[in-house]
């Protein structure tokens, strides 16, 4: 186990669910997950497996109705922000964590210059105001690249492409000086080539401001770019944890591995490696482990028993939520589970 | 396209709709009406009819009557109004201004009560507070506002005796008319504002601003708002010229309020039309301006509107 | 805020629409009184025994619960200013109400749904003097025509119908072309078009019954307006007339009786208010129900 | 070989097509600029072939979808299908093409009617057509869902019950019903998960052998593109700028563009990730009424005054090859 | 206690005037406030209703078209002229031109002309021997000719100068008039020196306003009003409701049958209605136009009973068949007007009349009254004589040349006319009770009621309304 001390960020047994007429959506479910200073965690997942939903928990964004945090903590500096009331949570956003969201087309206010959105970030948790702001706002533009960016700073958002206004969304996240810095899905909207623009900013200030990056998306391509470790979502939960290494080489869980599969076969042109059945229902989860109508190594034990959350490389460094993860001796998994 | 050629554009486009309007009513009421009747009391001679017909030049044909009057109308002169005796154009200026501001003064209680309401309700949708203001415009769109102004009348008027009853003179004249016809705008302008602010409030760039810090108050108010604007505006707009153009009369009646929806009223009954021509043309005109208006403030909320 | 089809749309199955409906106690509401309230005015002789026109003098602006001539029941209502029963009145001079609202609204809604689709399904130059009439008529003071033609041709509830309909049909006409053409490029059009279906096919069978909901939605709204317009103009005296009734008319008769007998201007205000209410509770449900997306007009 | 000779052994010929949509302007007054959507195109489709058409978003790859197809009326140009000149078809042979050749979407359930079974979605193709009815048309559309893989007892679902990638399945049946010989899928699988995307990929490819089909397949994610294609063609801004078999196009870049295209993608490899070369700068353009020259001209590293003033021709540089580019370029980087 | 102010009174009108021209229209809301500004030659005497000589002070007949009439000397106009014969005779001329078309031009087209004889002389000459001038002097205001002429017809709208008792003073648009008391005024001085009339067409906003002490005096309120009114003023009128019996021989009419118009005025029982509908500020037709006190009015003739046997017994007789009778009226001109209708098709009914009402339009109903070849069975009209003579009603209502009637009788006609021109009152008057006693036994008309002046006002007000029902402000005061 590695020492809590150094986890900037912690997650322990979050869980967050819809409460909607139709039935209870547990878009989060007991997820847990750390970030250490100055490392990019990836967090990856299909489409509605629960990321978004679980970085807005963090935050504590989650709007009631019909969403409600059910359950768990997030230590954020030793800090746990679950603590502290609701109307005072507007002192760790920013400031604590910042947060980049996934379409950048619709992430900025269309009324407001973007000077303005970015100076206003400045002037909340910088503590700076006036023509200072604006000074630093300018130069935060100057940081993500933009050219010309006094004269940009009175653009209104869409005077501005796709690819310009993440780059705003980045440096509006980066001048609240975030501890930690979650990016959600940045460039999912955006072409390959402008893809890349982004992520290449991304690393360079990340070694220019080694700031800690909580790092959302499904493209693995991106992942095996940006990541230093990967948290893999199914349907609410993290299923598995690991050093991102690891994650190409060797997937312990079944899911894991069928995705890797088929990327590989893309590359090779074989005949992909389909994971059978549809994606889950979230109202109506499966019993047991929430993977296994799909899974195929189920066993009885998978229908029924909720697969813990177990270390297979008795480092902390891999987690797996499986019964019988891949490459690890059963028993010794059986016997870790107990 | 600049502003300028917009607005003249837009002008243009006044003139068509006020052309193809007073044609119409012009047409309508020479063809089926017979207003020497009315104008007549009931013990005039058949001779003083025609007499009348005459002078009104009502005996002449329709097309000669309709140049006669595209071309008066042009120069902006109905002719004289057959009840008051005076040109149409005089008789509108004493009640237009007087209603403008009546319904000036509605709109503007319905913003004042409307906008935080439906902030509020939008802020704390689902709670009981919510559902409470939710129903309330719902009863300000519903009630008949000539009812609302009886019982309003009824209540603090003669029961309670705080406030007029009708006419005008002082500020304290306008209270009660300017209420009651406030309820529908007002409902309706909380419904759109509460709908409006709850889309924001779940738009991305609202949770952007929390990420970064903003507290929810100054998100409504700094950011929400200006974005809500468009479609109030266009509410607001659209409620003043309905008022205008003879809403507000069965209130303005309720009230003996010397407004232009009584005038309307009363032309309409006694079948006065230079005056009821006149009065087409100016709440045209006014629709026309005031859509006008709200076109350019569009630009000055959003700015993705450029003319 | 994130895609919630998958899980909505799997949801739906089990949630039928009488379900749905009961979540909504409002509209739930809504409807059980409109039902109420259509049953007792379409049936009314059996709620009342009193004839809506016989009028009794000597028993003018009885209160509530006077009791009736002759073997009758209780004027539950009260009496009106010749005497006649309150409630009678309101229950027969609902059909009138309800009739100039549904009438009209339906007038509007055939002519502006036909208007509005052939501009938007035919476009150019169709469009073009359609949206402009459009214009037009959107800028020009409807109710004010309204009371002239009323005037001129006379009032009464024949009148009064086509004279409110020449505001009605507006609204309708930009909804169905919004909607046809928002249609037109939709994927479904183009799909139906890729299969070879041929053109007025896909008008009526896939455009046509997709932009019903907003349209309905459009409609019961509507008809609660002109309830209400209804309303105002018999009370200006640019309606209904006696010996025919109305809810408007009962009120703008009764009015000058306020003080003397409120009950005579109170309850066919709330009975107004209280049906347009409703509707309007229907109308919003149906929105939020059917379509989602449709933003307030 | 892009020339008159292959229009009669290709199955689909495209010829200098274009597409301008008209900007701004209204009713009355002119329409006052273009959308150069698809611009001077010719491309070969072979039987039995897919050609895979990549690029960033807006460069045109929906238009020439449509074009293709008949959707949409072209502003120039000639599209042959089967050596014949689809826009010059009569009536009746427009409602035959209609049989031979269809669309995927990317969205099959926002082409749906919704207020439809899922049998009457599918069969639909069938009763248009007048193919099949009653008992027949019941059994049609029960084999059509079985080849697509799914249960035939959906018939009686509404498509809003399905998941995701059940719907494009449906999609797809309905786009089969006919035995077309061509279809254009227009990004089939990018509103898809990984783990359900495989299994479209294996449909589609499946399709194609059971029922002779000829694709055109449109998406900008090249990777799959390159899994599934024969061919690709590579657009830019309205422009064809490569046109080559895949491997061809893997090995051998010719075109600027095409090289920074591979490269910004990422390698799912995290051993790899930092002997990426440069990157692409700058932003796509707007095709609206775009400037003369090179469109790719701003944002090349190449690019020199001829570029800026002259439009480059489509050229077969290497055999079946065909590029349009001044400079003798070829890509250097390693692409895994 | 008391009021602080008692020279001012704010009275409430029914509507706003239209015109300040009081020669031009026949407006109810304009008397009211133009009585007090202009003086006419004669005035009726309160009590008698006998014309009385106002600004003329004596009257001589010449001939028998000829009148001569001596002015009243030091009278001034508001704008400190004086008031000489010129202006006497220019308004006269004035208003019998067909160039101002008066709209009470018929009461006062009897004068051919008038003319000037000396500084304080002049003669009107009328165009037939007319019993009825001296009465019709009573409506001619009498105008300054200089400042007449010195204003556009527009602009006579919104000016007054008169010789009257009060100046005007200002007129806001659709909400009030104010005048004030002329100080150089021939006569008594009056003990309220300045009023406003206010226009309040509602008449249940008029009474709040009268409950809240907004106004003095509420003219017309309803008779239900009353219980809430602090002080009622009423007196009789002479406004007659009558519902005219189409006897056109053209029309195919039921009640062109003589049996068939006396069972409906028998079936129809006037006491309840103006018991009930009025509260007793009516007075039911003596089964006659004519009421107590009119000239002509006849005293022998009693009131049908209410008695529906007996009309039906007529109907019978007269073999009624349930044939429908088209009852047509308009609602909202006259108090009460729709709900006197619903009640009398409702008695209607009751005797098997088969009755259709059709309520109209004001425009509508007029052209269907003046418009003979469409006038329905029954329609509902009012008749007011102002002139207290019997003149008035029966050429209306009854001679064929008439645009209101609905018969045509030249027995009727003849007697009418003769009757008009006899200048010996008592001949006259036993004309018109022949006339009374024929239409009795030959009605043409249900002769309905007559409503009441009904005024409200403040409790300290004093006031006798008249029964001429003019609003002299020089009658009223308040007490302490
Ligand atoms: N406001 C909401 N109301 C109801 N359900 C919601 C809401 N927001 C999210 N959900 C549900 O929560 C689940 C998780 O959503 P989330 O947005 O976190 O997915 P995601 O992993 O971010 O997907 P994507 O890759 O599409 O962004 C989804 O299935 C969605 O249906
Ligand atoms: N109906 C239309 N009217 C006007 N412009 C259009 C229309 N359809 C497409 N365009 C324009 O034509 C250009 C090409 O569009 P197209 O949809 O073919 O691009 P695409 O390559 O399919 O893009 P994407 O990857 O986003 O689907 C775009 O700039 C688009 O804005
Ligand atoms: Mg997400
Ligand atoms: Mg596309």
């Amino acid at each position: 186990m590695v020492e809590a001390a150094q986890d900037i960020l912690k997650v322990n047994g979050l869980s967050t669910s819809f409460l909607l007429r139709e039935g209870e959506i547990k878009a989060v479910d007991n997820v847990s997950f750390s970030l250490k200073k100055g490392e990019v965690l990836a967090l990856v997942g299909e489409s509605g497996s629960g990321k978004t939903v679980a970085c807005l928990s963090l935050l504590r964004l989650i709007r009631w109705p019909p969403g409600k945090i059910k359950s768990g903590e997030v230590i954020l500096d030793g800090q746990n922000l679950f603590d502290i009331p609701l109307k005072d949570m507007h002192k760790i956003r920013g400031l604590g964590i910042a947060m980049i969201l996934q379409e950048p087309m619709s992430s900025l206010n269309p009324s407001i210059i973007i000077g303005r959105q970015i100076q206003e970030a400045v002037e909340l948790n910088q503590g700076l105001s006036g023509e200072e702001a604006k000074k630093k706002a300018i130069e935060m533009l100057e940081l993500v690249r933009i050219p010309s960016p006094e004269k940009r700073y009175y653009n209104y958002p869409h005077q501005l492409s796709g690819g310009m206004k993440q780059r705003i969304m980045i440096a509006m996240a980066l001048s609240c000086k975030p501890k930690v810095l979650i990016a959600d899905e940045p460039t999912k909207s955006l072409d390959v080539t402008i893809q890349a623009q982004i992520l290449r900013l991304m690393q360079a200030l990340r070694n220019d401001i080694d700031t800690t990056i909580l790092f959302v998306t499904s493209d693995l391509g991106i992942v095996a770019e940006m990541a230093d470790r990967v948290a893999i979502m199914y349907a609410g939960q993290v299923i598995e944890i690991c050093d991102v290494f690891k994650l190409f080489t060797n997937p312990a869980h079944p899911y894991t591995k069928g995705i890797m599969k088929s990327i590989m076969a893309l590359k090779t042109g074989e005949r992909l490696n389909i994971i059978s059945g549809d994606p889950p229902n979230l109202m109506a989860l499966p019993t047991g482990c929430t993977f296994h109508p799909r899974c195929d190594y189920c066993q009885e034990k998978c229908r029924t028993e909720v697969p813990q959350y177990d270390d297979i490389s008795g480092e902390g460094t891999h987690m797996v939520r499986c019964h019988f993860p891949l490459g690890v001796d059963k028993t010794q998994a059986e016997g870790k589970g107990k | 396209m600049g502003m300028g050629k917009y607005i003249l554009q837009r002008l243009a486009f006044t003139i068509l709709v006020v052309l193809v309007i007073s044609i119409l009513v012009f047409v309508l009421t020479r063809v089926v009406g017979n207003p020497v009747d009315i104008l007549l009391p009931l013990t005039a001679t058949t001779e003083q009819r025609e007499l009348l017909t005459k002078q009104l030049g009502l005996d002449r044909p329709m097309i000669q009557q309709l140049g006669d009057f595209l071309k008066s109308a042009a120069t902006l002169d109905f002719g004289d109004s057959w009840t008051q005796r005076r040109p149409s154009m005089e008789v509108i200026f004493d009640y237009l201004p007087i209603s403008a501001l009546l319904i000036l003064c509605a709109m503007a209680i319905a913003v004042l009560v409307a906008f935080p309401l439906g902030i509020i309700a939008a802020y704390k949708r689902g709670s009981l507070l919510d559902r409470f203001l939710t129903v309330l415009s719902l009863v300000g769109i519903c009630m008949p506002p000539f009812w609302i102004g009886l019982m309003l009348m009824f209540f603090f008027a003669v029961k309670l005796g705080w406030l007029p009853t009708s006419g005008i003179g002082t500020w304290k004249h306008f209270i009660l008319p300017a209420v009651t016809i406030s309820f529908r705008p007002m409902g309706n302008l909380a419904q759109i504002v509460r709908y409006e602010m709850t889309q924001q409030l779940g738009e991305m760039y609202a949770i952007t601003a929390r990420a970064k810090g903003v507290r929810e108050i100054n998100l409504l108010r700094k950011h929400a708002l200006k974005n809500i604007m468009t479609s109030s505006i266009t509410m607001i707009g659209n409620d003043y010229c309905k008022q205008l153009g003879g809403l507000s009369a069965a209130v303005e009646v309720v009230y003996g309020f010397p407004g232009f929806g009584h005038l309307i009223k009363e032309t309409i009954q006694s079948m006065d039309y230079p005056l009821l021509q006149a009065e087409v043309f100016f709440t045209a005109v006014i629709v026309c301006l005031i859509n006008l208006i709200v076109d350019i403030l569009y630009a000055a909320f959003d700015p993705r509107i450029r003319y | 805020m994130a895609k919630k089809n998958t899980i909505k749309n799997t949801a739906k199955k089990k949630v039928t629409l009488w379900k749905r409906f009961r979540n909504n106690k409002a509209a739930l509401i809504a409807c059980i009184v409109l039902i109420v309230l259509l049953t007792m005015i379409f049936a009314a002789s059996v709620f009342t025994s009193y004839n809506v026109n016989t009028s009794d003098l000597r028993a003018r602006l009885s209160p509530p619960g006077t009791p009736g001539r002759a073997g009758n029941s209780n004027h539950i209502l009260g009496t009106d200013q010749l005497g006649r029963d309150l409630f009678a009145r309101l229950l027969y001079g609902g059909r009138a109400s309800l009739r100039v609202g549904f009438t009209v609204t339906v007038i509007g809604a055939i002519i502006g749904i036909v208007l509005g689709l052939s501009a938007g399904y035919f476009g150019g130059w169709t469009d073009m003097i359609i949206m402009r009439l459009v214009d037009i008529w959107s800028s020009a003071p409807t109710l004010l025509i309204a009371m002239t033609v009323v005037m001129i041709m006379g009032p009464g509830e024949g009148n009064l119908i086509i004279a409110l309909s020449i505001a009605s049909w507006t609204l309708f006409c930009r909804m169905a072309r919004s909607q046809a053409l928002v249609m037109r490029n939709s994927p479904m059009v183009e799909s139906g078009h890729a299969i070879g279906v041929s053109t007025p096919q896909i008008m009526s069978k896939h455009v046509a019954p997709n932009i019903l909901s907003p349209l309905v939605t459009t409609f019961v709204i509507e008809t609660a307006h002109f309830i209400n317009a209804e309303a105002n103009l018999s009370f200006l005296g640019f309606g209904v007339q006696p010996p025919d009734t109305s809810w408007g008319l009962i009120l703008g008769e009764g009015r000058k009786y306020l003080v003397q007998a409120p009950w005579i201007v109170i309850y066919p205000g709330l009975v107004i208010g209280i049906t347009v209410l409703c509707l309007n509770l229907i109308g919003d449900w149906i929105r939020d129900e059917f379509d989602p997306l449709a933003v307030k007009h | 070989m892009i020339n008159d000779e292959s229009i009669k052994k290709s199955l689909v010929s495209v010829r200098n097509i274009k597409k301008y949509f008209p900007v701004g302007g209204g009713l009355i007054s002119k329409a006052k600029s273009y959308v150069h959507a698809v611009d001077d195109v010719s491309l070969d489709i072979y039987t039995g072939q897919t050609l895979g058409v990549v690029g960033e978003s807006g460069c045109g790859k929906t238009t020439m979808g449509r074009l293709v197809l008949k959707l949409l009326n072209k502003t120039a140009g000639e599209i042959y299908f089967k050596g014949e000149d689809i826009y010059k078809y009569n009536k009746q042979q427009a409602k035959h093409f209609r049989t031979k050749a269809q669309l995927i979407f990317q969205d099959s359930f926002s082409s749906f009617d919704s207020r439809n079974k899922i049998g009457k979605i599918v069969g639909e193709p069938l009763v248009v057509h007048n193919v099949a009815k009653g008992q027949e048309l019941e059994d049609r559309v029960a084999g059509l869902l079985r080849t697509v893989g799914l249960k035939p007892e959906l018939m009686d679902e509404y498509p809003y019950t399905l998941a995701a990638g059940q719907k494009q399945c449906v999609g797809v049946a309905r786009s089969i019903a006919l035995y077309p010989e061509f279809i254009v899928a227009d990004e089939p699988i990018s509103a898809l998960d990984v783990s359900v995307r495989a299994m479209m990929l294996n449909l589609l490819k499946d399709l194609q052998k059971s029922h002779n089909l000829t694709y055109m397949f449109i998406s900008h994610d090249i990777r799959v593109v390159r899994w599934l294609s024969s061919h690709i063609a590579i657009m830019y801004v309205g422009k064809l700028v490569e046109y080559a078999e895949t491997p061809e196009v893997f090995a051998h870049r010719l075109h600027p563009y095409t090289e920074a295209l591979l490269t910004a993608v990422p390698i799912e490899d995290p051993t790899l990730r930092h002997i990426k070369c440069e990157i692409l700068l700058g932003e796509v353009p707007s095709p609206v009424d775009p400037p003369p020259g090179c469109r790719f001209a701003p944002r090349c590293f190449l690019a020199n005054e001829r570029c800026f003033k002259e439009d480059p021709q489509l050229e077969e540089r290497r055999p079946g090859h065909w590029v349009a580019c001044f400079e003798d370029f070829e890509g250097q980087a390693e692409i895994s | 206690a008391g009021r602080a102010d008692k020279e001012s009174i704010t009275i409430a009108l029914q509507g706003e005037l239209t015109t300040l021209d009081a020669q031009y229209p026949d407006d109810g809301n304009m008397r009211p406030i133009t009585q007090n500004i202009y003086d006419t030659l004669y005035v009726l005497e309160k009590e008698t209703l006998e014309p009385k000589p106002w600004l003329a002070t004596g009257m001589n007949l010449v001939d028998s078209l000829t009148w001569e009439f001596k002015l009243r000397e030091g009278v001034k106009f508001h704008d400190g002229s004086p008031l000489t014969v010129e202006d006497v005779v220019f308004s006269i001329n004035r208003n019998i031109s067909p160039e101002l078309n008066s709209q009470f031009l018929n009461s006062v087209d009897a004068i051919d002309h008038a003319e000037a004889v000396d500084a304080n002389t002049f003669r009107i000459v009328t165009k037939e021997p007319d019993p009825l001038l001296l009465k019709r002097l009573t409506l001619i205001p009498i105008l300054s000719k200089a400042f007449t002429e010195a204003h556009t017809a527009n602009e006579l709208t919104l000016v007054a100068n008169g010789t009257g008792p009060y100046k005007f003073v200002e007129w806001k648009s659709g909400s009030h008039v104010k005048i004030t008391a002329n100080e150089n005024y021939w006569g008594e001085a009056p003990a309220i020196k300045n009023a406003t009339y206010r226009f309040i067409e509602e008449k249940l906003t008029a009474l709040s306003a009268l409950q809240a002490g907004e106004v003095d005096l509420a003219v017309n309120i309803l008779p239900e009003y009353v219980e809430n009114t602090p002080k009622v003023f009423t007196n009789t009128s002479f406004e007659t409701y009558w519902v005219r019996f189409n006897q056109i021989p053209e029309n195919n009419s039921v009640f062109k049958n003589k049996d068939l118009r006396l069972a409906a005025n028998y079936a129809i029982d006037f006491n309840t209605i103006a018991e009930a509908l009025f509260l007793g500020y009516a007075t039911p037709c003596q089964g006659q136009m004519g009421r107590d006190g009119y000239v002509g009015y006849n005293p022998n003739i009693i009131e049908y009973p209410y008695d529906v046997e007996k009309a039906k017994e007529l109907m019978k007789a007269a073999g009624y068949n349930g044939e429908e009778i088209e009852f047509v009226s308009q609602r909202g001109r006259w108090l009460k007007d729709g709900e006197l209708t619903e009640a009398i098709a409702s008695y209607l009914l009751e005797a098997g009349f088969n009755v259709k009402t059709k309520i109209l339009s004001w425009s509508e109903w007029l052209n269907v009254l003046f418009d003979k070849t469409k006038a329905p069975d029954i329609i509902l009209s009012s008749n007011s004589n102002d002139f207290f003579d019997m003149d008035r009603p029966f050429s209306a209502c009854v001679l064929s040349t008439s645009s209101q009637s609905a018969m045509n009788n030249p027995e009727y006609d003849a007697a009418i006319l003769a009757a008009r021109q006899e200048l010996d009152t008592a001949k006259r008057q036993a004309m018109y009770e022949d006339l009374a006693a024929k239409f009795h036994e030959d009605p043409f008309a249900l002769y309905t009621l007559s409503i009441n002046d009904l005024h409200g006002g403040a409790a300290d007000l004093n006031w006798t309304p008249r029964r001429d029902t003019r609003l002299y402000l020089i009658e009223m005061s308040f007490s302490d």
